[in-house]
Parts: structure tokens; sequence; C-alpha cells
């Protein structure tokens, strides 16, 4: 007989006996860190000759553990006084977060632009504290006055390194919020699709939290290894899924100013993050010692394969349109206006945007393309056996993607971050004061658009999802190598002969820019009246129907 | 130590290279032959990548490697090509049973 | 075609090996085991009855007799006439076989409707009656290794099955009557 | 837990370097960051190189094909060969290798065998490869390299690169073309299943 | 480097054979082709699609030999539901094993209770009042609505469309409201019984009814163009699983299975029992590529078909729906039924359409109160045994078009 007990199955993980110990461990680390930062400010004091910045710093970072240690601890302690306050204050708070992300996102930004201002009033390799200080409070001599604080915080700003930790920092905090808004937000449009409401319950107002609460459960998740999986590659398959989707964001621009890296090759280093990307789910497949994860992983890279193919020669016509590599200079390329988006620039620029969103859907797996985790005939393919933290990673690196290739469209074809209004109405406020730049963000260029514009071909991919039936692997395979290659190299071989016999201006250019500006303007407008519409009609359009139920019944 | 030159690179390479030669001296399986060239040719196209960098050459060693990692690719699909027959043929991959000289 | 016209036009061509079982609301013939492959591709080749469809086998225990009935269900489905492309009724019939309890076996007609390979591995499993000539004849319905054939009327349920102790041990160390029937 | 962080610990690591090492710009010669990062990234180059002599199961040696070809991607990015490290990633570690996993699969059992090498080959293998290493390493380091030019070319790799391809090396690049077509021909015959002859492919139907 | 060289087709099969006899049937089976063949060496693998596979529609395990995403072979296990309902049938009397008949077919339980009491009264000579056998084919055919809506959606899950499976269970808890005001049971309710039916019709049930039946109708149309016509679902379904009108007859298929290959046979109409010689309804037929609306690609007998004949059914349903709340007559809903049954020592074997083909019950008496036997066809069981006939050298994603069209209940296959 084997050794399965029911009591063993049935016992809660974390009993009170956890609770207490976490909350004693708790208390005395916050308290002991918050007596150590005291002390160490205090040591600081007195020595200040050596190493105060060094101290400052330590100062800051212990005192600031010792207080989440003690926040913790808090929580636990009145874990249900805590959620009952999450709970009512729940929209508050959602809002709140939205607009503090925003302004967080922006600090760094003028933050920079004022280092980079006093930096070029001091030339030479590196500005000290005190010089910082001085511009800070206007003085020429620096007194370690009040502003020293600020100074001695805008001193490592300065340096590429720093700068470039916070990228990552950025872009690893914006991936994790972009995954768990799309996963909230997928069930959220399939349930409005499906005339049902989608989450509504964890967090308050429609189910913000929905993704969090998933996010701890799968933390919290037996970590489950199959007998005879090659441990150490099923444990670093998600990892090979992840990073790439990761670095995906270190070359795309949120605006020509907001990238991490701008990358003179930017474009093909993202086709490339994403080629990579396959080989976390090959290997996934090969390590999970299960027939099904196998046939998934081999649909992945046999689809992915053919489909690098279509989307790189997509990709090929920018470049030659443009002349670059380069995301920042495409994006600026379209900077006049709606008509000016790429994808409205020539017949063959309009297939291959379209080209390239189909391409872009197979490589992310999403559907009609989304076989290798097709569950009515594979399980759940790749991602069978694998289960908590390493299946959330693989979730992770799936949504990052389908945001950064959504992106990568509309900075590719749809005016990168721009606003269908020309930049050049807004030219004069972009460098006006700040209350101007703002309005000059919103309306004009700037994140916003790019992260709407993203959303927006986000949405479409799921909106496709909860519409259409899945493609059988015979028909990706026909799909890609007879439909999407001969039209891309049609796409290719006609911009190539359009560049070189339009000239920019004729009227032959002039003319088919207008009819498929206006083919753009009329499908966002058609989609605009649909959502019109459907918002209007919504008690109607859901199919419910008021049945009194029968006395009796 | 702290400034990196030409050497720190070449001496890399060559790191790769032993490697690289190690891996095709001693593994029996086909693939991991190949895999052991792979080792090799990016040592090689890394030596020319620093010469380029370091040295006098301008950009004739980023093409050159450009045209090593073209070889390599083109190599490794026929290389796997000719194992799937090889497996197809022998039912092994191992490559010491090639010896037959016959199909 | 009626049960009866049925029946005649086989003892016409059969003799003795088939007899008119005239069973109130349910007529059919029967037929000696030895009989029954050729009497079954005449019921569906020949045109005046084309008995083209085995609806189903059902074994009947007739314990404490030392027989097994068996009862094959067939329906003549007729390809139409009319414009509206309606099939027709063309005549039901149920053939019964009789065959020993113990070790009987009849010939398989899985050739003759494809419907009868599955049909006749559940009467196997679930009465213990064996199909000769069966391509495929195992458990169906059961585990391979489920021992006896549960419709026979003096089948006694186990008691525990792979080391799992079974219902009716339970209602039996509780005092109360077993589930076999 | 046993081996886990090995594997976890070099990615992050490589994120971080690859943010670092994308610095289009030349630096100026003695930057410690950079130093920090070329040795880092050394590490997972030799550290994965090694990994493949060591591993006898065949996807782990893929696997650390894969940090090879990384680590050498970014190495091409320290040294601003940035165009040459995407194409590294594209081809190598985008294609050659999932060519290569793919003929793994294809070409071994789920079950099969470990084909492992003699004692002997494995001393001879170390004792010539060791050899080769420290004599490599003693003329490398003995030898006086020409002076670096400053800086190098960076900024306009792209462009200098693709005039170079269509003008110096044209026949090269009309070659290797010829040559990848060739490839794509040969794969393809190889790997084409025979044709299928009167007693193969029908199936077993009655 | 082996011996001697059987054929691989052979020896594959003899491999797998003693595979499933040492219980251990996902070990891989190598295949030594004829090298003289000059065949692909490749791998063909066992795999167990199911019984936990969420295409598989509950616990059928089929086990396929495939060559890649080739199925070469896929051989039906089942019996993970068997209850042996027809022993209990033996042990219980004919108002108790209503409840069992539920559980057969358990998304259409009305129609099992429809013939199981149909059955039973042809036993005992009992006749039904008029109101009951109307209520009686109401709640059949409000049954055969709700089954094939069932049907429907999961075949768009099988399809990889998730939204036409909410859509159909939408419209299905109305009728499982409808249900749950007759009854108080939504999924096994019993309802009817041997002599009509267990309680009269609520107040107000015929006006919600037609409500229901008004409301429900145009949204056929919305089901067609959001599955039955796209034509990736096409492209997935069409040609797919041809079964030919023999086979189909050969293999005792039954119900819309049958009709997709297109037999207009259709017990209601050809062997009326009950009372459905009364009303007027179409028997819809699989139909061949560019006729009647079907799509160019359609063959009569594919997966399309079948699918399609059951969207058909629906309509007619509603149809027959209607003409019954304009007849339906008042007065008693039961047959006087007396407390203890006692069945005569006669046979019968009686047949009605269910929902996924005909449902046959052959009840033996002996002039007890319970039966001497009772035997039940289940449709999904003769459907599903042309599973191994039809799923031969497709591809895997075309088990679950085949597999999901042929719609089989575990609950019937198993009993």
């Amino acid at each position: 007989m084997n050794k399965f007990s029911a009591e063993d199955a049935l016992r809660p993980r974390f009993t009170a006996a956890h609770k207490a110990l976490a909350l004693r461990g708790f208390v005395i680390a916050g308290v002991a860190l918050l007596a150590a930062a005291v002390g160490f400010g205090f040591v600081a004091g007195v020595a200040q000759g050596v190493g105060y910045a060094a101290a400052v710093g330590g100062v800051v970072l212990a005192g600031l553990t010792g207080a989440c240690c003690l926040l913790a601890a808090f929580v636990i302690r009145f874990a249900a006084l805590v959620g009952r306050v999450l709970l009512t204050l729940a929209l508050p708070i959602f809002l709140g977060g939205v607009v503090g992300i925003v302004v967080l996102a922006w600090i760094p930004a003028l933050l920079y632009e004022r280092v980079d201002g006093i930096k070029a009033d001091h030339p030479g390799a590196a500005v000290s504290v005190a010089q910082f200080e001085a511009a800070l409070t206007g003085n020429a001599a620096a007194a370690r006055g009040p502003a020293y604080l600020a100074a001695l915080a805008l001193w490592p700003l300065q340096f590429q390194l720093t700068r470039d930790v916070l990228a990552v920092v950025g872009v690893v905090g914006f991936v994790s919020l972009v995954a768990m808004f799309g996963i909230w937000w997928e069930r959220k449009v399939a349930g409005r699709m499906q005339s049902r409401l989608g989450p509504m319950r964890v967090g308050g107002w429609h189910g913000w939290a929905q993704s969090l609460a998933d996010g701890l459960k799968l933390l919290q998740k037996e970590d489950i290894f199959i007998a005879g999986a090659d441990r150490a590659l099923f444990r670093l398959a998600p990892y090979v899924a992840f990073i790439p989707a990761m670095c995906l964001f270190i070359a795309l621009p949120f605006s020509a100013a907001w990238v991490a890296r701008d990358l003179e090759v930017g474009l093909i280093f993202i086709f490339a993050m994403l080629g990579v990307g396959v080989l976390g789910v090959l290997l996934a497949g090969w390590a999970s010692n299960n027939k099904w994860s196998m046939l998934g992983a081999m649909r992945e890279a046999c689809q992915m394969i053919s489909y690098e193919i279509p989307l790189g020669f997509a990709l090929l016509v920018p470049i030659m349109t443009l002349g670059t590599l380069r995301l920042t200079a495409i994006g600026e390329a379209q900077s006049g206006g709606f008509h000016t988006w790429l994808a409205f620039a020539n017949p063959f620029t309009f297939i291959a945007a379209i080209v390239f969103f189909v391409a872009t859907l197979a490589s992310c797996k999403r559907a009609p393309f989304d076989l290798p985790e097709a569950e009515s005939e594979l399980v759940a393919g790749y991602l069978t056996e694998y289960s908590g933290f390493r299946w959330a990673l693989f979730f992770f690196a799936e949504y990052a993607e389908m945001f950064a290739v959504a992106a990568l469209a509309s900075v590719l074809f749809f005016g990168a971050w721009y606003s269908p209004l020309p930049a050049s109405w807004g030219a004069a406020w972009a460098d006006g004061p700040l209350w101007q730049r703002a309005v000059h963000g919103v309306l004009y260029s700037g994140p916003i658009w790019f992260v709407l514009k993203g959303f927006f071909f986000f949405f479409v991919q799921l909106w496709l999802r909860w519409t259409l039936p899945r493609i059988r692997l015979d028909q990706v395979m026909y799909a890609c190598v007879q439909v999407l290659l001969p039209l891309t190299m049609v796409a290719l071989l006609g911009n190539t002969l359009w560049l070189w016999l339009v000239r920019p201006g004729a009227w032959l250019a002039v003319a088919v820019n207008l009819i498929l500006t206006a083919i753009g303007g009329l499908t966002v407008v058609a989609m605009a009246a649909i959502v019109l519409y459907g918002y209007l009609n919504r008690r109607r359009l859901v199919g419910t129907m008021a049945v009194d139920p029968l006395p009796g019944g | 130590m702290l400034t990196i030159g030409l050497t720190h690179y070449l001496v890399l390479a060559a790191a790769l290279l032993c490697c690289g030669l190690y891996v095709m001296t001693t593994k029996r399986n086909a693939v991991g032959i190949l895999i052991g060239a792979e080792l090799v040719l990016n040592a090689a196209a890394l030596n020319l990548v620093a010469f380029a960098r370091y040295g006098a050459g301008g950009l004739d060693g980023q093409v050159a490697t450009l045209f090593v990692i073209v070889l390599a690719a083109a190599e490794a699909a026929i290389a796997i090509a000719i194992f799937v027959n090889y497996y197809r043929v022998l039912a092994t991959i191992d490559a010491d049973r090639g010896d037959t000289l016959k199909g | 075609m009626t049960a009866q016209e049925v029946a005649e036009l086989l003892i016409a061509r059969f003799g003795t090996a088939v007899e008119a079982a005239p069973v109130e609301i349910h007529p059919g013939v029967r037929v000696t085991p030895e009989a029954w492959p050729a009497v079954a591709r005449f019921l569906r080749e020949e045109p005046r009855l084309s008995f083209n469809m085995l609806r189903c086998i059902s074994g009947l225990d007739l314990h404490p007799e030392p027989q097994i009935e068996l009862v094959y269900d067939l329906i003549a489905m007729r390809a139409p006439t009319a414009a509206d492309g309606l099939w027709s009724n063309g005549g039901e019939l149920a053939v019964r076989i009789r065959v020993a309890r113990d070790g009987g076996s009849v010939p398989s007609v899985w050739d003759v409707w494809r419907a009868a390979e599955w049909h006749e591995r559940e009467a196997y499993d679930l009465l213990g009656v064996g199909f000769d000539g069966h391509p495929d004849l195992r458990r169906i319905l059961c585990p391979d290794d489920w021992v006896g054939h549960p419709l026979r009327k003096d089948y006694e349920f186990p008691k525990e099955y792979q080391g799992i102790p079974s219902a009716a041990a339970a209602a039996e160390g509780e005092g109360g009557c077993g589930a076999s029937g | 837990m046993t081996r886990g962080w090995l594997y976890r610990l070099p990615l992050p690591a490589l994120l971080a370097a690859s943010a670092l090492a994308a610095d289009g710009a030349a630096a100026p010669a003695a930057d410690p960051g950079k130093a920090v990062a070329f040795y880092l990234v050394a590490a997972v180059t030799v550290g994965s190189a090694l990994g493949c002599a060591i591993a006898t199961n065949i996807v782990r040696m893929a696997m650390c094909l894969l940090g090879t070809l990384g680590g050498v991607a970014l190495l091409y990015f320290l040294m601003s060969a940035t165009f040459l490290g995407v194409i590294q990633l594209i081809v190598y570690a985008g294609g050659t290798l999932i060519v290569i996993v793919f003929g793994v699969m294809l070409t071994s059992r789920a079950y099969g065998v470990k084909l492992r090498p003699r004692p002997v080959e494995v001393l001879a293998a170390l004792v010539v490869c060791g050899a080769l290493l420290v004599g490599l390493v003693a003329v490398l380091l003995r030898t006086d390299w020409p002076a670096a030019p400053a800086g190098g070319a960076a900024e306009g790799t792209v462009a200098a690169l693709g005039g170079s391809l269509l003008s110096v090396y044209l026949v090269p690049f009309e070659l290797a073309s010829v040559l990848l077509l060739a490839v794509m021909i040969g794969a393809a015959y190889l790997a084409q299943p025979a044709l299928p002859t009167a007693g193969d492919g029908a199936g077993p139907e009655e | 480097m082996r011996g001697k060289r059987v054929s691989g087709a052979e020896r594959n099969r003899q491999g797998m054979e003693d595979k499933l006899l040492q219980g251990r049937p996902d070990v891989l089976v190598e295949v030594d082709r004829d090298r003289a063949g000059g065949g692909l060496r490749t791998e063909e693998m066992l795999v167990n699609m199911g019984p936990q596979h969420p295409s598989t529609h509950g616990v059928l395990r089929l086990m396929l030999r495939i060559d890649g995403e080739l199925v070469l072979e896929c051989t039906p296990h089942i019996g993970y539901l068997h209850r042996c309902a027809e022993k209990i049938g033996e042990n219980v009397t004919p108002v108790q094993f209503i409840p069992i008949t539920d559980r057969l077919d358990y998304l259409a339980a009305m129609i099992n209770n429809h013939g199981y009491s149909l059955a039973v009264e042809k036993l005992l000579g009992m006749e039904v009042p008029e109101r009951g056998r109307y209520i009686r084919v109401i709640m059949s055919e409000l049954n055969r609505i709700a089954s094939h809506l069932v049907s429907f959606g999961a075949y768009g899950l099988d399809m990889g469309a998730f939204t036409p499976f909410v859509y159909a269970f939408r419209e299905r808890e109305y009728i499982l409201d409808l249900f749950e005001q007759v009854c108080g049971a939504r999924l096994t309710y019993s309802y009817l019984s041997i002599g009509g039916a267990t309680q009269d019709l609520p107040e107000g049930f015929p006006e919600r009814l037609a409500q229901f039946l008004d409301y429900f109708e145009p949204k056929i149309a919305e089901y067609n163009n959001l599955l039955s016509f796209n034509q990736i679902f096409v492209k997935r379904t069409a040609g797919v699983g041809v079964i030919s009108a023999a086979d189909a007859i050969a293999w005792g298929l039954t119900g819309p299975c049958l009709r997709g290959s297109g037999v207009k046979w259709d017990l209601r109409k050809c062997v009326p029992y009950d009372i459905y010689d009364r009303f007027e309804f179409d028997i819809p037929v699989g139909l061949p590529g560019g006729v009647g609306g079907a799509p160019r690609e359609a063959v009569v007998g594919d997966s399309w078909n079948r699918y399609y004949v059951r969207i058909l059914e629906m309509q007619q349903s509603v149809r027959i729906l209607r003409q019954c709340l304009q007849q339906l007559p008042s007065g008693d809903f039961r047959a006087k039924v007396p407390r203890v049954l006692k069945l005569p020592a006669k046979e019968t074997y009686l047949e009605v359409e269910g929902g996924r083909g005909q449902v046959g019950y052959l009840v033996v008496g002996d002039g007890k109160a319970v039966p001497r036997r009772v035997k039940i066809r289940g449709p999904s069981f003769c459907n599903l045994s042309i599973a191994s006939h039809v799923c031969r050298n497709v591809l895997i994603a075309d088990i679950a078009a085949i597999i999901g069209s042929i719609d089989v209940v575990m609950g019937e296959v198993d009993r």
C-alpha cells in the first residue's frame, strides 16, 4: 500500500504556529533594524569625515527595511482589519496607484533633465556632491546645509550605470504590471464578449486585484517535479522563456526619450529576442518527460521557425522605407500626423503591417495560432507539467511578449508614440513649462499614446482569441508558406519598386496615401461606432431574457 | 586588470577553442561534435571581432565574422540533415558507428 | 415484412435450424448457433429482408436453466423511393439464440454487422458468452482483471478489488444484507 | 533545491550585463564597469563552454551552447559590434540552436543509452587541449600586439557594414548567398522522406 | 543490427498489444521499418488521450499510436463510468429505475425517462392520457435542444473557440430554469415516469415556454454566424472524419451521426412512437458541399455535417414545441398507476430518438414487481464504436474534431 494519508493532505500548510512565528520574527527583525539604523546614524554623525554618503545610505536602507518589517508584522496581526480597509478603499487605492505610477514614471525624467542641466554647467568627468548642492541652492559655496541631502540623492543619477539599473528596475516593474493587467483585462474582455462579468470579487472594483490574488495563489502552490523529468532543465526553462521577453523592453522606445537603451539595431534586437524565447518552450517540452508537452514544444518550434521568415520580411519593409534599424528614428519619421504613419505610406507597407500583425500572433502563440498549448488537443501542451511560480513565469513571458509585439506594431507602422495630430502643431508646448508639457504629452506625443496604441493592438489580439477557433497544424504551415510568405515577398518587391519609381509628393503617392489613410480612419471610426452601439444597447445585446420565477417553481 | 584589451579577448577565445576541441574529440554523439564545432567557430569569430575592435583592421573583422556566422548556420543545417539521414540508416547517432562506408 | 413472414422465409431456406419465436410484443425467430452466420448473412443480403442495421444484442440469463439467450434486435432501413428522401422501416426482427451458460459460445457476426463487434464484447464481458471468430474479444466495460460476469443471476459481488474493499463487503461488515443480486 | 541556483544565477546577470553592455558609444579605456561586465560575461561564456564539455546529456549540451552563444553575443556588444551581437543572437541562438535541438529530438530516444567516451580518450583529449591552451595563452601573453587605434568604428556600424558588403565584399557576399541556396536545397534533399515504394506506405487497412 | 526483420506494421501491432497487456501503455514503441523501403525512421509513440483529457468529454480513453502529429491508429477504451445500470434495473421496480435512467445520457435525461416509461407501458399495455403525452413530447424536445446546445458549445471548445460554449450555456440555462420550475431538478429530472409525468405543468408554463422559443429561435442564426460558417471552423471540420452512409448503418450509428451521413432516418418520423405523428417537422440531413447553404468544402458524412445537423435539429425541435403549445390539451397528466406494479411475463424492445441517437430499452418481466432483465442500448456506445475506423491517418487535432462531432456522453457509453 502507498503511504498516502488523507490527514497529511488536509493539514493546512500555514498554521497558527507559523503565523505566530512570522509575527514574532518580523517584529524582532523590524525593531533590530530600526535600532541598527538609529545606531548607525549616530555613529555616522559622530564620525562625519569618512564615508558619510555610505553611512546615510545605510541608515536609509536599514530604516526602510525595518519599517517594512514592522508593517508586515502589523498586517499579520491585524489582517482582518487591513483586509477590510483595503476592500473599502479598493477603488481609491487602484486609482491612486495608477496616478502614482504615472507620477513615478515622470519624476525620473524630470530629475534626469535637471541633472543633465547641472552636468552641462560643470564639464568634466563627474560632478561632486558639493557642486550639486551649490547648483540646487544657487550659491557658489556649498554649505552642507539642508540641500545637501537632495544633492546626495541626485549625485548618483549622473552616472550611466545608475540610470541603467533604474531602467532595468523600471522595465521589470512595467513588465510585471503589463502582465498582471493583461491577464485581468483578458478575463474581463472574455467575460464581456461572452455575456459574463469576468472577475468581480477580489479587490472590490471589478475584481481589479484578481491577478494579484492569482499570483499569490500560484506562489503558494506546490512545486511539482515529474518522475523522470530532467530537473535542471525543467527549472531552467521558464527563465529561458522569461528573460528574452523581458529583454524585449530594453530596446522598446516608449517615446523618443523614454527608452532604456536606444540601440542602433533595436529592431532586429527585438526580433532576435522573440526568436530566443522559443528555446524556453522547447526546453520545457523536452524536460517535462511528457508526450503532450513534447508535442507542444515541437509544434511551437515548427511554428516559430516558420513564422520568423514572414515576420522578418515584413520588418524589412519599414527598414527599407526609412533606412534605419533604430526604433526611435522609425518613430520620429511618423510624427507628421495620421497620414504619415508608415502603414498608410503605400499599399505594400499596408500589406506588410497586416502580415506583421498576423505573424506576431503566431510568434506569441495567440489564437488562432495557439497550437502549442491547445488544450483540446494537447491538454496544455508544453505547460502540462508546470505549476505554481514556473507556470506563472511562462504566463508573464507570454503577456509581456504580446504587449511588446503589439507596441512594436504601433512603432513600426502606426505612428509610434505620436497622436493622430501632427506633432508640429504642438511643437511650441513641447519645451514649455511643466503644465504645457503635460498637455503636450496628452495631446501630441508621449508614452501615453504609445501605451494606448500598444493596448489597442493587445485588445485586438484578445478579441481574435475569443472569437476564432483554432487552426490545425498543417493549415498553420500552409498559411505561412503559401499565403504570408508570398505576400511579404510581393510587399518587399513592390515596396522596392515604389521607393524607386514613385517620387514622394507625386500625385500617385498622395492619392494612395489618402485612400489608405481613409481606410484606416474608417476602420477606427467603424470600431468606435460598434463600441458606441454596443454600449448604448448593452442591456439588450448580452442576450439575456428576463424570466420571472414561477410561483412554486 | 581593469583595462580590457585585446589580450583578454584572445585568451578567452583560446579557452573557447580548447573547450570546443575537447568536445569535438571526446563526444561520440554526432550532434555533440557539431556543438563542439560551433564552439570552435565562435572562438574564431570572437578573435576576428576583437582584432577589428582593438587592432587596425577597421570593419573587415566584423564582415569576416558575419560570413563565419552565415557559414556556421549553413553548416549546422546541412549537418543536421546528414545526421537525420544517418540516424535513419543506422538507427543510432553514435558517430563511431558510421564506419561502414555504405548507406 | 412482419416477423411471421420473415420466419417463414427463413424456415423455407434453412429448414430446422430456424424456428419462429412468436414472443408477445417482441416477435422474431430462434436460430441454432451453428446456422447463425449463414442466417445472419442471409438476413442482411437477401433483398426482400435487408436487415441492414443491428440495433442491439441483449443477453438474458435463464438461470436456473443452464442457458443464456442472446437476442439480436434487427431493423431493416429501406432506402428512400419517394422524392422527400425519407428512409422507411422495412420491418423489425428479434433473433434469439440459446447457448450453454458455461463455456457456451456463438459464432461472431461482426463481419456481417460491424456494430456487433462492441455489442458482442459487452455480452462477453457482462454475461460470459463466447463469440467464435471475434477479432478482439476482450472485456469492454469491466476492467481486464475483473472476476466474474456481473449480469449473471448467480453473480456475487467481489469483496474487494485490487485491495480496495467493496461496498458489498462494507455492507456485510455492518450486518446489512449484501448488494449482490 | 540541489543545483537550481546555479542555473538561476547567470540569467539575471546576463540581463543586467546586456543592459550595461549594449552601449553604442565607445567608452574610455579604463572603465571599471566595463571591466566588471567583461569578466562576468567571460565567466558565463567559458563556464558554459566547460559545461558543454562536461555534460553527457545532449540537450544539456545544447543549453550550455546557448550560454556560450549568448555570452559571445554580449562580448560583441561590449566591443561595440552591436549588429554582430544581434545577428549572433538571431542566427545562432534563434536559428542554429533550435535546429540543433530539433535534430537532437529527432535523433535520440527518450530513454536512449548515453554515449560515453572511454576514459583513455578523455585523458588524451584533456592533455592535448590543456597543452594547447597553455601554449596559446603563453604565446598570447608574450606577444606585443600593435597598439589599438583610439575609439574604433562605433556609430553607423550597420550602414558601414552594409556598404562594405555591397562594395568591397560583394563577391563573397554573393558567394555566401549562393552557398545558402545550395544548403537549402541540399538539406531539403537529404532530409526528405524516401519515395514510397509498393510495399511501403500501405496502411493496415482491411 | 537486429536479427530477423518483421514487417514494421506487424511488429508494431504485436508490440502494442504486448504493452497493453502489461498495463504499461505509455511505453515507447520503436518501429523498425523495412530498410529496403527506405521509409523515414521515426519513432512511433503510444499516447493516452484521456481518461482525463479536456476534449474526450468525460472519461473516454483513446489510445493513439502517433507518428509525429499523425495518428496511425486510435483505440477507444471505455468503462471508466461503468455502474452496471442494467443490474440495478433487475433489482428495482420500474418507477425506482427512472432516476437511474437520468444518469445514462445525463444531458438528455428527459428522453431517457420517456423511453423507459414507454417501454414499461408497452409491457403493461398502459394508456397515457393526452395531456401527459404532450407534456412528454414538450419535455423531450426541450431537452433535445438543451442537449444539442451542450454538444454545439463543447464542439466549439474542441475547436478552440471558447465563446460559443458560453453562448450555448446561456441559452441552456433558461431551459434548465424551465425544467426546474417543472420538477425542481436541473440535470437529473426523473420527471417523466410510468403512466405520464410525475406532476402537472406549473401555472404559466406554456407562456414562459413560448417566450423562450421566441427568444431562442433568432439565436440559432447567431450561432451560425459565430461558428458554423466561420472559415476556420469549416476548414477544421469539413471533409474531416467522413463516414459513408453504408458505414454508418453497418456500425449501427443513429441520431445526428447517421443523419449527418445523409441517411434521412429519424424514429420520430420513420417509426413514430408516442404522438410524434401529429407534428409537422423536417429531418435535416448532411449536405454535400455548396448545397443548401453548406460550405464548398463540406462532404456528406463529415464532422461539419454531423455538427450542422444538430443546429438544424434545434430549429425543428422549436417547430415541434410550438405545435405542442398550440395543441396542448387539458386533463389528466398521468394515468392511474397502481401502487405496486406487477410486470407481466412478456418481453419488449423499444427505441426512442434520443439526443445522440436511438435509445433502446429491452424489458423482460416475469410476474414480479421487478423486471427480470433490463437491457439498455446506449446510442453513444454504438456511435463510439466507429471511432477506431474513422480516426485513422488523421492529425491529432482531427481526433478532437471527430470525437467531438460524434458527441458521446460517457454515462451512456459505460452505463
